[in-house]
């Protein structure tokens, strides 16, 4: 490298890890510093409810060995938060008065929880949003000191469910309030929402659709429960704000990067500004699917983006294809994932579907132009990888649109070409 | 079907310690005998219908499956055996002919068990095959009496041989017909013919498109049928045979089902798909022996004197008469198929009445060869029953230039010699046209199998050899003196013309 | 890297493989007791699809690029850095399904107990994995990958 | 005597190459045999010593050479058998077959020279000359006949040559008339042999009488059979002679190769062989000797491999034609003609051979010291290669003077 300035990283999560692993991949060389606001190892954000539910410790909440910094010539430089971006000068200035030159940086902050802004009480003890390992640690630490019978969780996506899931292995009765028509709306549709509002129901789970929260109420700064828009009342000693995240784009604008929802890159992960790049939940990904660009704020995405950046940083031509929304989630046992355009409306969709009301698994494929762009499965999800990559190729399906929802569907129901192609060549021979 | 009368030949059994109901004796066999219920959860086997095939034995991975003779006995009798009554039962029960595979299965006439073979002690060293050059290289084809030398002919030698098969050990692979036997068991013959420096034998079924390119170490069969015959086959070789007999069924043709004609063996034996390819049991264009000259004849002007014809026969009674007449007509290479040569269907009274065993059919001819002074006018190929590296070095010294191999080169590839190849459910991919049967026999592995095989006959024949003090091939080749003959009449002994053990 | 190749054509679907894997990854890698007595059985990492008298025996390709890696939220799935194995540390997968999910070729499973996943290891620490030691037609083969 | 009998049928004669007269009788089924001629199948196996001594100029020289050379080898005898053959002792008779039999009694005298007389004309005949000698205690009639062929012999198988006349003819009195053996039939040469150490032979025949350019002897060491004079070598047919030290493993189809080429092979012994075989290749088929010798032990085919292409192509038709001729298993062969000798080993060489020069003088025995003890100061000492033929010509122009 001609540049000799390190390679510097904003943020420790998927897509900083990936644009490690990028860069790595071609450069073991050149220094990379990575400063992150949290103070934490490299951690698995998802792994929160699983930390709260006591399922895993704290040194499993590693998303990368310990040594990860070190095998990976890495400074870290944890518990400080960048307070603003240079773009002339190419350095950046954090919170402790420091400044970190860079050659090239990525940004890759991330989301900020959403809170509704103009509710009263949300200022009461008790009251928590769902984020991060603190938000965890510091949920936890009130269970252990409150006695909390009963929680509230607010949002009924997918972090949503999670910490429901956590209280649930707690045995706290919990409530959720979903302000739409269902749960995990953004990604099921009704029957899939409906067989797992079932099983949740099964677990004892109270789910309140159609409305949100009104009034936060509180007793001497401690929560005593929430007023719903529908009047129901709810008392509760916790109370959980799960209703989205949005990208923080706050350094960004600051830099003058251009920013939409999120901030706007190219399909290198490049920013408006030469060799500042963004990835993960920060960055608004064009969709596969529908071109449209949007913030998509999940995991895979995150690390390939950042794989993406990294590699691009170091001189390398990757481009991203696009994101594709999907998600897969294990409620109290329930196993479900979703895969792009899964509530379609519109004649140009075709729908096959296949639900079994005694095992409680569901499988639905959306098709458009005999390819597919949607799936959901629940209950039964072995294999859905196969699906994926059906909607990420863009296969043609209309040769064996009747197998798919086969109880044996596999690769030998593929076409030889496609075979050949998701093996690359490595296996099976066609 | 189990069929009245008629009981199972074979008991399947289970051992229940040992089965994990893993099903792959379900999944294997092609006779239907094991089933799995899944109410029950159990693998469940019905023997009626084993042929006794080993297949699943052989796969199932805990060993849980034995299979034995059916327990089910006759009250002893001489002349009214078990074999006797049950083929009278099938015969009551069909109306038909009784159809075999492979050679006869009679304990008859295997007198390779009853002569042995010399080795030196001190008045003449062994000579070790690991230190010492050992000759196996064979040559095949018509000779001349003697090499002449002229003033004036380059490096002075005037004559000019004959075209040769040049062999790197004196073992061929006999006949067997694409349609007969799988593309793969085709494929693996030739591509180990290439491997060890020997040849195969297209049989009469013609050469399948792919395997011209093995046409180096590939004999092609003109037969009675003619299939896949035209001069592009003919020069598709390296030698041509006439195939007169064969020793499972002399003087009887060979029936390739229609069912088994597939677009493949349609096209390679330019026959309409899904018909019968019948062979008749004479040539129809030789009804005499100048006939069948006519035909070397041509076959020859078809290939431009460029490749050896040989002549199949089958042993049978006046063989050496009939040998001599083959190369008087022309033959460059006679071979010779014994009563117990392999078949992939004849009549069984046919297979196991008809013919006289090998050893003493190459002997008579050639001797009667040797008699008439045309022994070097043409090589001799013996056939039919050839087991082990032994037998070969036994045929050779009774004067074979060269042995064919089949039922040896199929058992190599798996063949358990059920005798089943006519139904077309060989379970070992060999003898059928079923593409779930045909893929369990992998084309490498039967090659490797089969090239092993030669590897490991040549080594032996090289001992064998060495232990007699020959280093070369062509001093076993009709050197009697190594054989001495055990349990023999003085009368087979006179003509297998060996001495008897101890003289 | 050394990589398991599958021949279509030679499969004959006997699903000894299948066998053979549960057998290696059992507690007694004795295959009668691993059937009969053991209980808790692992899924196993190959799998044999059937269709007519096609068959083929399939397990994780262990990609260059593994999409199972990148989507994995708790680094669980990870690359052996000896062999270039794609693994699993159980230890730290939490079942999220995540891996399914994006698997191209769907080799990765919920292993029995629905816990965590289960994929094929290479049977690490063996000379050659059971599936290709034990494929009776060399229908899987182990090849190495620059040859 | 007690007569055995053979029921192992022979090849090849029955039927084939019938040619009148000297054909007659020998049906290969049954035959009785006396056991001092023992024409059975049984074959005869030995180890020996041989030697050889040629004036490549003609020079003659008198029998006591020879005997010292194979009297220094004395150990690789046992006793029961030795003998010696001699070119050049007949100059007054050079033109004439000389005949010499051994006769068990009168009435084998009056078969043997019967048949003879049947075939040829007695120009001159004799006792050969012998010594009484205490160790030579057993011993036949030993008679010599100068012959020519008669013209009606010639008349009678118009496609036979002279040559072709004697050698049958010899065949058939060897196999056929009892207690008569023609043990040497060339021009101007003689073998002399019986049962006894070499050097006693040597004494018993008094060798030291004669004078001849080529000198070649043997020494016995037989591991099967009683001595029978017959038996020992050198074996002659017309002038080849042949002494040989060794066991040929593929005799079997070498007998069988040169009965179907009309040579009986009656008396299984290896030097039998090597003896027609050089007639058959080198008189009958007329292969220059290089390429009898190729025929007898061939290259290797990974030698014929490297060979440049003209050399390959004869090496390969001799070796494809002549499989039948190779000789295989251990030996050393001398093989003496009128025009001079050649010695030569088995492929591997498991025989020893060793060979020297000096002046006009080629020397070849089976040991060193047989050879220095006659010459003790060669130019050049060269112990054979296998296969590789080593030959001495009598010079053509100093052959007339002999």
């Amino acid at each position: 490298m001609s540049d000799k300035r390190p390679f510097l990283i904003i943020g420790n999560s998927a897509a900083a890890v990936g644009t490690v692993a990028g860069i790595r991949k071609r450069d073991r060389d050149t220094p990379i510093t990575l400063i992150a606001r949290e103070a934490e190892h490299t951690y698995s954000r998802p792994l929160i409810s699983y930390l709260l539910a006591g399922k895993v410790d704290e040194e499993r909440m590693l998303y990368r060995g310990r040594d990860f910094y070190e095998k990976n010539g890495v400074d870290a430089v944890l518990g400080v938060e960048v307070t603003r971006i240079d773009a002339e000068s190419r350095t950046v200035e954090t919170d402790d008065g420091r400044t970190f030159p860079f050659g090239k940086l990525l940004i890759a902050t991330g989301g900020a929880p959403v809170v509704p802004e103009d509710l009263p009480g949300t200022d009461a003890r008790g009251v928590f949003t769902f984020t991060t390992w603190e938000d965890a640690r510091r949920i936890k630490s009130h269970i252990e000191t409150t006695d909390v019978k009963q929680a509230v969780v607010v949002g009924g996506g997918l972090i949503g469910l999670k910490a429901v899931e956590a209280l649930v292995e707690l045995g706290i009765r919990t409530t959720v309030v979903e302000l739409a028509d269902r749960i995990l709306s953004a990604t099921f549709d009704l029957t899939a929402s409906e067989v797992a509002l079932d099983f949740l129901k099964g677990k004892g789970v109270e789910v309140h659709c159609r409305t949100t929260v009104s009034e936060v109420r509180g007793h001497e700064g401690r929560l005593a429960g929430v007023l719903l828009r529908d009047g129901t009342e709810l008392p509760c000693e916790l109370l959980i704000f799960a209703i989205g995240v949005v990208p923080d784009t706050r350094l960004a604008r600051g830099a003058g990067i251009a920013c939409g929802r999120g901030i706007v890159t190219d399909d290198g992960m490049q920013t408006s500004i030469e060799g500042i790049y963004a990835a993960g939940d920060v960055v608004e990904t064009r969709d596969l699917l529908t071109g449209a660009r949007r913030p998509m704020p999940i995991l895979p995405n995150a690390y390939r983006q950042g794989f993406i950046a990294g590699a691009n940083m170091v001189g390398g031509k990757l481009t991203s294809r696009g994101g594709l929304s999907m998600n897969a989630v294990d409620l109290c046992g329930l196993p479900t994932i979703s895969v792009g355009i899964t509530s379609p409306e519109g004649e140009e969709y075709e729908i096959l579907s296949s639900l079994d009301d005694e095992s409680g698994s569901y499988r639905k494929l959306v098709l458009r132009d005999n390819r597919i762009v949607g799936a959901i499965f629940v209950g039964r999800i072995d294999r859905a990888g196969i699906f994926t990559g059906l909607i990420r190729e863009k296969v043609d399906v209309s040769g064996f649109k009747e197998l798919l929802l086969s109880q044996d569907f596999g690769l030998i129901s593929l076409p030889n070409e496609y075979r050949k192609h998701v093996v690359s060549g490595m296996g099976i021979e066609v | 079907m189990r069929k009245w009368l008629v009981e199972p030949d074979f008991l399947v059994e289970r051992d229940p310690d040992r089965c994990i109901q893993c099903q792959v004796c379900v999944r294997q066999c092609a006779n239907d005998v094991h089933e799995y219920d899944p109410d029950e959860e159990l693998v469940t086997s019905d023997s009626s219908t084993c042929v006794g095939c080993h297949r699943c034995a052989t796969l199932c991975p805990t060993g849980a499956v034995a299979i034995r003779r059916a327990p089910l006995e006759f009250r002893p009798h001489g002349n009214w055996t078990a074999e006797t009554l049950r083929n009278i039962y099938k015969q009551a029960e069909t109306g038909g002919m009784l159809l075999s595979g492979m050679g006869s299965d009679r304990r008859m006439g295997v007198t390779w068990d009853r002569m042995l073979l010399n080795a030196s002690q001190v008045t003449n060293p062994s000579i070790d095959p690991l230190r010492e050059p050992m000759e196996l290289l064979t040559h095949l084809g018509r000779k001349p009496e003697r090499v002449e030398f002229r003033e004036g002919a380059p490096g002075g030698l005037a004559t000019r041989l004959e075209p040769q098969l040049e062999l790197q050990l004196p073992v061929m692979f006999s006949a067997m017909s694409y349609g007969s036997i799988s593309y793969s068991a085709s494929l693996a013959l030739a591509r180990a013919a290439r491997e060890t420096g020997t040849f195969a034998n297209s049989g009469e079924g013609g050469l399948h498109e792919d395997f011209r390119r093995f046409a180096g170490n590939m004999i092609v069969q003109v037969a009675s049928g003619r299939f896949g015959v035209d001069v592009d086959y003919l020069n598709n070789c390296a030698a041509l045979e006439i195939k007169i007999g064969q020793g499972a069924k002399p003087g009887i043709g060979g029936h390739l089902p229609g069912e088994k004609v597939d677009a493949a063996i349609s096209a390679t034996r330019m026959i309409p798909r899904g018909t019968d390819a019948l062979s008749p049991a004479p040539h129809h264009d030789i009804y005499s022996i100048e006939d069948l000259r006519q035909l070397i004849f041509a076959l020859k002007e078809a290939t431009a004197y460029t490749k050896p014809v040989a002549v199949k026969i089958a042993a049978v009674h006046n063989v050496s008469a009939i040998a001599s007449g083959s190369v008087r007509a022309g033959a460059d290479i006679v071979v010779i198929d014994g009563y117990r040569g392999g078949t992939g269907a004849a009549p069984t009274m046919i297979r196991d009445n008809v013919g006289i065993p090998i050893e003493f059919a190459l002997a008579a001819v050639d001797s009667r060869l040797r008699e008439e002074g045309i022994r070097h006018q043409a090589s001799l190929v013996a056939a039919g029953g050839i087991r082990s590296s032994a037998d070969v070095v036994k045929a050779v010294a009774l004067g074979a230039d060269a042995v064919y191999i089949g039922t040896a080169a199929l058992v190599a590839m798996g063949c358990h010699l059920c005798q089943k190849c006519y139904t077309g459910k060989c379970n070992w991919g060999i003898a059928t046209q079923d593409p779930y049967l045909t893929k369990r026999l992998n084309p490498n592995i039967a090659t490797r199998r089969l090239v092993n095989l030669l590897r490991a006959w040549a080594l032996e024949i090289k001992e064998m050899m060495g232990g007699m003090g020959i280093n070369a091939i062509e001093s076993l080749r009709g050197n009697r003196e190594h054989l001495r003959g055990v349990g023999l009449t003085d009368r087979e002994l006179g003509i297998l013309r060996i001495k008897a053990a101890g003289e | 890297m050394k990589r398991i190749i599958a021949h279509e054509e030679h499969c004959i679907g006997c699903r000894l493989c299948e066998i053979h894997c549960l057998v290696q990854h059992s507690k007694s890698k004795k295959i009668v007791k691993a059937f009969r007595t053991e209980r808790d059985r692992i899924v196993p990492g190959v799998k044999v699809e059937e269709s007519g008298y096609v068959s083929f025996a399939l397990q994780c390709r262990h990609c260059d690029e593994a999409p199972c890696i990148e989507a994995c939220m708790t680094g669980a799935m990870h690359r052996d850095e000896t062999t270039g194995a794609v693994l699993c540390d159980v230890d730290r997968c939490v079942g999220c399904w995540m891996c399914i999910m994006v698997c191209p070729v769907g080799a990765v499973a919920r292993g029995a107990d629905r816990q965590v996943v289960s994929k094929c290891d290479l049977c690490i620490g063996e000379d050659v994995p059971a599936c290709v030691a034990n494929c009776p037609n060399e229908a899987i083969v182990l090849e190495d990958e620059d040859e | 005597m007690n007569a055995v009998t053979s029921q192992v049928p022979s090849d090849g004669i029955r039927e084939g190459t019938a040619e009148g007269i000297l054909f007659w009788g020998l049906s290969g089924g049954e035959r009785t045999v006396k056991h001092h001629k023992p024409v059975s199948d049984r074959k005869d196996i030995s180890g020996c010593a041989i030697a050889g001594i040629l004036s490549e100029s003609g020079r003659r020289f008198g029998g006591e050479t020879i005997t010292r050379a194979i009297r220094n080898m004395h150990d690789r005898s046992n006793g029961l058998g030795g003998g010696f053959a001699a070119y050049g002792i007949y100059p007054d008779h050079a033109d004439r077959y000389a005949l010499h039999v051994m006769y068990d009694g009168p009435e084998a005298v009056r078969a043997g020279e019967a048949f003879i007389r049947l075939h040829c004309e007695i120009h001159d005949d004799e006792p050969i000359p012998i010594r009484p000698l205490e160790k030579i205690r057993s011993r036949p009639n030993l008679h010599r006949y100068f012959v020519s062929v008669l013209d009606q012999a010639l008349a009678r198988h118009y496609e036979l040559t002279e040559d072709d006349i004697i050698v049958h003819m010899v065949m058939r009195i060897n196999a056929v008339i009892d207690g008569t053996f023609v043990f040497s039939s060339g021009r101007n040469m003689g073998v002399f042999k019986g049962v006894g150490f070499p050097e006693d032979i040597a004494e018993f025949f008094r060798l030291e009488e004669y004078e001849a350019y080529l000198w070649t002897a043997h020494g016995r060491f037989p591991t099967n059979t009683t001595g029978w004079w017959g038996g020992a070598h050198p074996f002659g047919l017309l002038d080849w002679s042949v002494v040989h030290n060794g066991e040929i493993s593929s005799y079997g189809i070498n007998r069988r190769y040169l009965m179907n080429a009309g040579y009986p092979c009656s008396l299984q012994t290896d030097t039998e062989v090597i003896t027609y075989l050089f007639d058959l290749l080198v008189r009958k088929h007329r292969l220059p000797l290089e390429a009898a010798c190729m025929a007898l032990a061939p290259p290797f085919w990974s030698q014929i491999e490297r060979m440049p292409e003209e050399q390959r192509k004869t090496a390969r038709a001799i070796r494809i034609v002549y499989g039948g001729a190779l000789l295989n298993g251990p030996f050393s062969v001398l093989a003496a003609r009128s025009d001079g000798m050649i010695g030569f080993n088995d492929r591997i060489k498991l025989r020893p051979m060793v060979a020297a020069r000096k002046d006009d003088m080629l020397y070849i025995a089976s040991e060193e010291a047989a050879i220095r003890t006659v010459c003790s100061d060669p130019e050049t000492l060269w112990h054979a290669e296998g296969g590789v033929p080593i030959v001495g010509r009598l010079r053509p122009k100093e052959k007339d003077v002999a």
